[in-house]
């Protein structure tokens, strides 16, 4: 059952493109559009499944209902928010610098949606299959940036000026931790490809072995999630891909309750929709990158391929829905002090921790490794994470408050 | 610790002044408020409270209605707890005019503050934390709660929010069989949620570093600025007026006073926490021995009390609120003035924010609690 | 309300009076800073809270006072009291924890009253004195930043003022009373033959 | 493909030019990063990926958002319109630096062999030996470029925290 | 902060427990859908006022005698009453207008505190609005008529008390007529006695029979105390 579904679906590719054999040109178009057409339009519609699964999982945290009027369950409610959007008045300031205005959500959805080809949705299936896929992905993640800025820049509003200088602060800052975290994986998958980093998670001795209870396991222990470093560079890569894709603790640049909406504040109708979309869907693809970093990309025991792709993909979209439902904003200041204080360090002692791993592993063998690994390298991590606390004197350190009830 | 209200026309870089007027339509300004705000990069250099935008004029109004008519006003200064401000407008009318007020009425009036002090204090938590950027959840718990004690005043007055349920001398009606039964069940399971609330927000890193050492305000200085209420508990003053005053008869309760020590926005926070758990105390007792009998004392006819002037203050949620009447003789008041302790406690924003980023200006304003029917009158 | 010995008062500054009836200090303004901080510093009185300023108006009225002479005929003495504005400030204890201490800045003059402010001592009052100001006209001098706080900068009148009379300004309102009705319509036609 | 390289070749250009030639800075500095994305494009042509993906992460990505920056700091956004752009003597400058121009493309284009790019068709270099070449033949000047940075990481600093006086 | 924020985990299970629990727990899910299901107002809610009246016909039933206390307590003065005047316009006990304006009414229950005759009572219906902002929110008298039985519909206890109170009222004015009555009686009878008496023995000795009238008169007087007015409880 493995890898079922990709097949079919690269089979139907190689069927379509071969429907045009006799007209070369044309073929090369039809291969270019079957790299990309589907791949938008998947992640359009994930992006519109994502808004309703945001409006009712926050409101199922807060004890309310959530949309439920259009639609069965609200289905339809990404629909109606579209077409709202598209006949809503599009207003543009009078002393605001048009072009850019203009261009601010065109500049933003580009990356996201090219970020989103990198992906290794299944096996074999990968819209830009490139040697350095996973170095493309950060770059094109650094572009964002200058789009939010243009954003804030030309809408010539004070509150969208401060929205736009914090979101390019935020977004440099929390970039290298998040390349940081990813260094570590790379270095133990040996390639930058997405493909290789994927196999480099499955067990292949068990995975040949064919007995089914070792490839039901092969498919899962492999993952880095698992290893000592894996699981601290997971927290640290979440937590950067947190604060890029500009999701709930560090959702500074549009802050709603401090500076009305930042950079969006001048943006109506459909300019607003591109952005909100561009900001999912690059979510999205920061989530897929988790994914294939370390959970294993699609491999998974029963149906591995595709389908496991999109489970885990959007098991983290709803774990970003849920820390958006709990968790206050960070002050600026703290948000860089966190980032370059707390993080980057850390992030650069997992790559030693990694290193050390690697060697281990070579010597003593893959078990004992795992368990000295997780000992050891663990408990350095834990410690130089309080020693930095301690260092940067953040007051969770000062113990509790006690309060005396006076007569 | 920032600088303390460093004032700079041009900042270093030679980059000028940003002035921003968070203006009367804000998402976190409690209502119709302006701040104009000078900011140097994100720091506040100076701030300017504008005020007047829900200025009705209350204290003329009530100069040319009688005493009763002035009771349904008092609901809409601080819309958010209508039965202290009955409270405080019938217990310093009632010092014009001797009237002894039964037994039941006066538990009847303990029970009725202490609720309105759960749902404020509660409420109050949940702006609190939603000023800090966690997007309503605590917020929508605290409204769940508070529904619950709403139909409470619903089935008791008439109304949710405007209770006009207090006249001088006792309270317009008694307590419908069934009433008691159905507040001590809320009341028993409040301490369930408040334990719920706390472990959400108390030791949450986030909460903790974004709130600590913020809009720091010393014994001194919270004194100076006559701040009163949970405010000036926070900054390690004990003065809490249910115990200085004693009015009303809660000398008869055993309950505590929270003091926090640091008097900053956490320790604000923390003291209305433990100030919940307290009202809940006075409930249950004051559930457990409310005595029966008549609800309204000798009320004379025509409310004309003979010319003096009184000033009666309780300690309403948000701190001292106090009636200054000047009675002429007529059945109209000649000079009716209310002190909101929201109001007065906005003398020290200004103090606290210079210094701060704009993100901490806002959590000062939210963690002062003002209602701007109270501010502006 | 807790016995105040007013005596110590009296007696270390001899222009303030005692006013029994409403036991309160009437000081004139230009001792005020002088007497308030002599109180927030005495042992007995460590008035460290001023708890709430506000003003009040009195125009020129007669008091009709009854008393029983000699024979028990009800004999009525109108006495004239004169118009006068004042500033009343509240002061607690917090130390102490003892009950209000009334203290009043009077001034007969109802045009220009001008009073000494005690923002300078008491930070808290800044706001309360602001309002007594944009509501009554009373001046208070060496004030921080004495201007409007409720109403809208470039309003002319005091509004809380006994003889303060209310503008005509009734657009039309469901209301039933004839008498809005017509100043409504009233306003209305003068509106038409201004703007006409 | 060579129509690729000519609209690329094209983009590039008209970024430089605008570059110079807008008066407001913001814009002056989006052309910039307009033509660094062309560049980028340039050496996806030329199956460069690593440096396509090194251009579009350091120069797109850091120096252009730097360039962002500084201008945030100065305070005149929009060049005064009263100053005319083309001074005096640019007839003579711009004769002088086309001579210079032509002088070195022209023989740079004659001479060099148009064998066809087969060469380069092999040639295709996975990151991988990229990073083992970097590393043993060339890795003093590896080396060297790192210390270079560091140093100039510190003096960064050290200018920073001097100019704040914290 | 160590590696795994414990404060924020302890927040998400909160969270997390909230949202599952809003799935089977009655409490955690407490919205009520409004057109759909309407939540039940309970009887003691007060909105705007009504008139009550008894029997069928509104005009003769109506408790209101247009008194115009309600309108002078209402602090935003929005009651306004007109007397009734019948052919001959001769003032009679009934308000020939009674408008509330319900932009300005804010149902503060001041009128029905006041109204001596239990006619005002506060309406518990809340789907008050309309497209006329002007004329629309002005109701009238025969908008605000409603029967005794709405009245013992909306608010049961409220509306039994107040029948218990106005039959007790009508029972002491019954007992107060008989007294009266009792007493015209008497003292008719008196009249009677004394004329028959003076007539069978006019030519009888003049200043005996003199003497027993007068004494029958002081007793008559005395015999019919005049009852204080019982004070006005509320």
């Amino acid at each position: 059952m493995n890898n079922f579904i990709d097949y079919k679906l690269i089979e139907l590719g190689q069927w379509t493109v071969g429907l045009f054999n006799d007209y070369p040109v044309v073929q090369i178009l039809v291969h270019l559009l079957l790299a990309t057409l589907p791949l938008t339009l998947v992640f359009m519609g994930a992006f519109g499944f994502s808004t309703w699964l945001e409006r009712k999982g926050l409101a199922r945290i807060q004890n309310r209902l959530g949309p439920n009027r259009v639609g069965i369950f609200g289905l339809l409610q990404p629909l109606a928010d579209g077409i709202k959007m598209l006949l809503k008045e599009d207003i543009v300031p009078d002393r605001s610098d048009k072009l850019f205005h203009f261009l601010a959500p065109v500049m933003l959805m580009v990356p996201a949606f090219i970020a989103v080809g990198f992906l290794p949705l299944g096996d074999g299936l990968m819209a830009l299959p490139m040697d350095s896929a996973i170095l493309f992905f950060f770059a094109v993640g650094s572009l964002n940036t200058i789009a939010v800025f243009m954003a804030g820049w030309s809408s010539r509003n004070k509150y969208s000026l401060l929205g736009g200088m914090r979101a390019v602060a935020q977004m440099i800052s929390y970039e290298i931790p998040l390349v940081l975290s990813a260094v570590a994986v790379i270095m133990f998958s040996g390639s930058l490809n997405a493909q290789e980093i994927v196999a480099s998670q499955q067990i292949q001795s068990w995975l040949a072995s064919g007995n089914l209870v070792k490839e039901f396991f092969g498919q899962i222990l492999g993952w880095h999630i698992f290893k000592p470093w894996g699981f601290a560079g997971f927290i640290f890569f979440f937590v950067a891909a947190l604060a890029e894709a500009n999701r709930s603790p560090f959702d500074l640049p549009e802050a709603d309750s401090e500076i009305i909406a930042g950079h969006l504040t001048e943006y109506s109708g459909f300019k607003y929709a591109i952005f909100f979309m561009a900001e999912y869907i690059s979510a999205f693809a920061i989530a897929g990158i988790a994914t294939t970093l370390f959970l294993g990309g699609w491999s998974g025991p029963v149906i591995a391929g595709l389908p496991w792709f999109i489970i885990k993909m959007f098991s983290l979209f709803a774990v970003m829905i849920w820390i958006r439902g709990t968790l206050p904003r960070l002050r600026v200041d703290q948000l860089m002090g966190y980032a370059w204080k707390f993080l980057l360090p850390l992030a650069i002692l997992n790559i030693f921790v990694a290193g050390f791993y690697y060697f281990a592993e070579q010597q003593f063998g893959s078990l004992a490794a795992f368990i000295g690994g997780w000992v050891i390298g663990f408990g350095i991590l834990q410690t130089a994470a309080k020693g930095l606390s301690r260092l940067n004197k953040s007051p969770t350190l000062d113990g509790k408050r006690v309060y005396q009830l006076v007569e | 610790m920032p600088a303390r209200g460093y004032h700079l026309s041009k900042d270093e870089l030679g980059a000028d002044i940003l002035e921003v007027a968070m203006g009367p339509h804000h998402p976190s300004t409690h209502g119709v408020f302006r701040m104009d705000l000078k900011l140097d990069g994100e720091t506040v250099v100076d701030l300017k409270p504008i005020f007047g935008y829900l200025h009705r004029n209350h204290e003329k109004l009530a100069e040319d209605i009688p005493y009763l008519g002035c009771m349904p006003f008092t609901d809409r200064l601080d819309y958010l707890c209508g039965m202290t401000n009955n409270w405080a407008f019938a217990l310093s009318a009632e010092q014009l005019i001797e009237i002894e007020i039964p037994e039941r009425a006066q538990y009847i009036r303990v029970i009725c503050a202490e609720l309105t002090r759960l749902i404020n204090h509660c409420l109050l938590v949940g702006f609190f934390i939603n000023d800090l950027g966690a997007l309503g959840t605590p917020l929508l718990y605290a409204l769940r709660e508070r529904e619950k004690i709403l139909d409470l005043f619903e089935t008791l007055s008439g109304a949710r929010m405007m209770v006009n349920y207090m006249r001088f001398g006792g309270v317009r009606c008694d307590l419908p069989d069934g009433w008691l039964q159905e507040c001590e069940r809320i009341v028993g399971r409040f301490p369930a949620f408040l334990d719920e609330y706390e472990t959400l927000l108390k030791d949450n890193e986030i909460v903790i570093t974004r709130s600590q050492n913020v809009g720091v305000l010393t014994q001194e200085e919270a004194t100076n600025f006559s701040i009163t209420g949970p405010m000036l508990r926070a900054s390690g003053v004990n003065y809490d007026i249910r115990k200085v005053d004693k009015y009303g008869i809660y000398d008869r309760f055993d309950f505590k006073v929270p003091i926090g020590a640091h008097g900053d926005c956490y320790d604000r926070f923390m003291v209305r926490m433990l100030e919940m758990r307290e009202s809940i105390k006075i409930l249950k007792q004051a559930i457990a021995d409310i005595p029966e009998g008549p609800i309204m004392g000798n009320e004379p006819r025509v409310f004309k009390p003979d010319p003096q002037e009184t000033y009666g203050r309780i300690e309403s949620p948000k701190g001292e609120l106090g009636f200054y009447l000047i009675a002429d003789g007529t059945t109209n008041p000649y000079r009716y003035k209310v002190r909101p302790p929201s109001f007065v406690n906005l003398t020290a924003l200004r103090h606290m924010c210079i210094g701060h980023k704009v993100a901490d200006a806002v959590i000062i304003l939210g963690s002062i609690d003002i209602v701007l029917g109270e501010v502006d009158r | 309300m807790s016995e105040v010995n007013h005596v110590l008062v009296t007696q270390q500054f001899p222009e303030v009076e005692w006013e029994e009836k409403n036991s309160c200090f009437i000081v004139p303004s230009e001792k005020a800073t002088e007497v308030v901080t002599w109180l927030k510093e005495h042992p007995a009185f460590r008035l460290d809270y001023l708890s709430c300023v506000s003003g009040a108006d009195y125009l020129d009225s007669e008091v009709k006072t009854k008393e029983k002479n000699e024979d028990g005929k009800m004999e009525v003495t109108i006495t004239q009291v004169p118009a006068k504005m004042e500033a009343v400030y509240h002061f607690f204890s917090i130390e102490k924890k003892t009950g209000p201490v009334l203290l009043k800045q009077r001034c007969m003059d109802r045009d220009n009253p001008v009073v000494q402010s005690l923002t300078p001592i008491y930070r808290g009052a800044e706001l309360m004195e602001r309002e007594v100001y944009d509501l009554y006209g009373i001046h208070f001098t060496d004030h921080p930043d004495l201007r409007r706080i409720l109403m809208w900068p470039n309003f002319e009148h005091y509004p809380m003022r006994k003889d303060y009379v209310i503008p005509n300004d009734y657009d039309y309102e469901p209301t039933p009373h004839d008498e809005v009705i017509e100043r409504a319509r009233e306003r209305r036609a003068q509106l038409e033959g201004g703007s006409m | 493909m060579t129509v690729a390289f000519y609209i690329m070749a094209a983009i590039a250009v008209l970024g430089a030019v605008m570059a110079i030639a807008l008066r407001n800075v913001v814009h002056a500095v989006f052309s910039v990063l307009l033509f660094f994305s062309a560049l980028a494009g340039l050496f996806i042509l030329l199956l460069a990926e690593f440096i396509a993906v090194v251009q579009v992460l350091v120069y797109i990505g850091s120096v252009g958002i730097l360039m962002l920056f500084a201008i945030m700091l100065t305070t005149k956004v929009t060049g005064d319109p009263t100053r005319k752009l083309l001074s005096r003597g640019w007839a003579w400058g711009g004769l002088v630096s086309g001579a210079l121009l032509l002088a070195f493309l022209v023989p740079l284009i004659t001479q060099s062999k148009s064998e066809s790019n087969s060469q380069l068709s092999n040639f295709n270099p996975s990151v991988k030996d990229l990073g083992l070449t970097l590393m043993d033949p060339y890795f003093a000047s590896v080396g060297v470029i790192a210390l270079l940075l560091t140093a100039g990481l510190i003096a960064a600093v050290v200018a920073a925290s001097s100019a704040s006086g914290e | 902060m160590s590696l795994i924020a414990k404060g924020i985990l302890q927040g998400m299970a909160v969270t997390a427990k909230n949202f599952i629990q809003s799935y089977y727990k009655k409490e955690r899910l407490p919205t009520v859908e409004y057109p759909e299901e309407k939540s039940t107002v309970n009887q003691f809610t007060r909105n705007i006022p009504f008139l009550v009246y008894d029997g069928e016909d509104e005009i003769e039933g109506m408790r209101c005698t247009a008194c115009k206390l309600c309108e002078k307590a209402c602090p935003p003065q929005c009651i306004y009453i007109i007397k009734d005047t019948d052919e001959n316009d001769k003032p009679i006990k009934r308000p020939k207008v009674f408008d509330i304006d319900s932009s300005v009414c804010m149902s503060c229950q001041l009128c029905v505190e006041v109204c001596p005759f239990e006619s005002i009572r506060m309406d518990s219906e809340f789907e008050l609005s309309n497209e006329n902002r002007f004329e629309g929110l002005l109701i009238n008298r025969d908008e605000l008529l409603k029967s005794n039985e709405y009245y013992h519909e909306i608010h049961p206890i409220e509306a039994q008390e107040t029948d218990d109170r106005i039959a007790a009222k009508i029972a002491e004015a019954e007992t107060k007529k008989k007294a009266r009555e009792e007493k015209a009686r008497l003292a008719a009878e008196a009249k009677q006695a004394a004329a028959a008496m003076k007539a069978a023995e006019e030519a009888a000795a003049e200043t005996e029979t003199s003497a027993t009238e007068q004494a029958q008169q002081s007793e008559a007087k005395a015999e019919a105390p005049e009852d204080n007015p019982e004070t006005k409880n509320t």
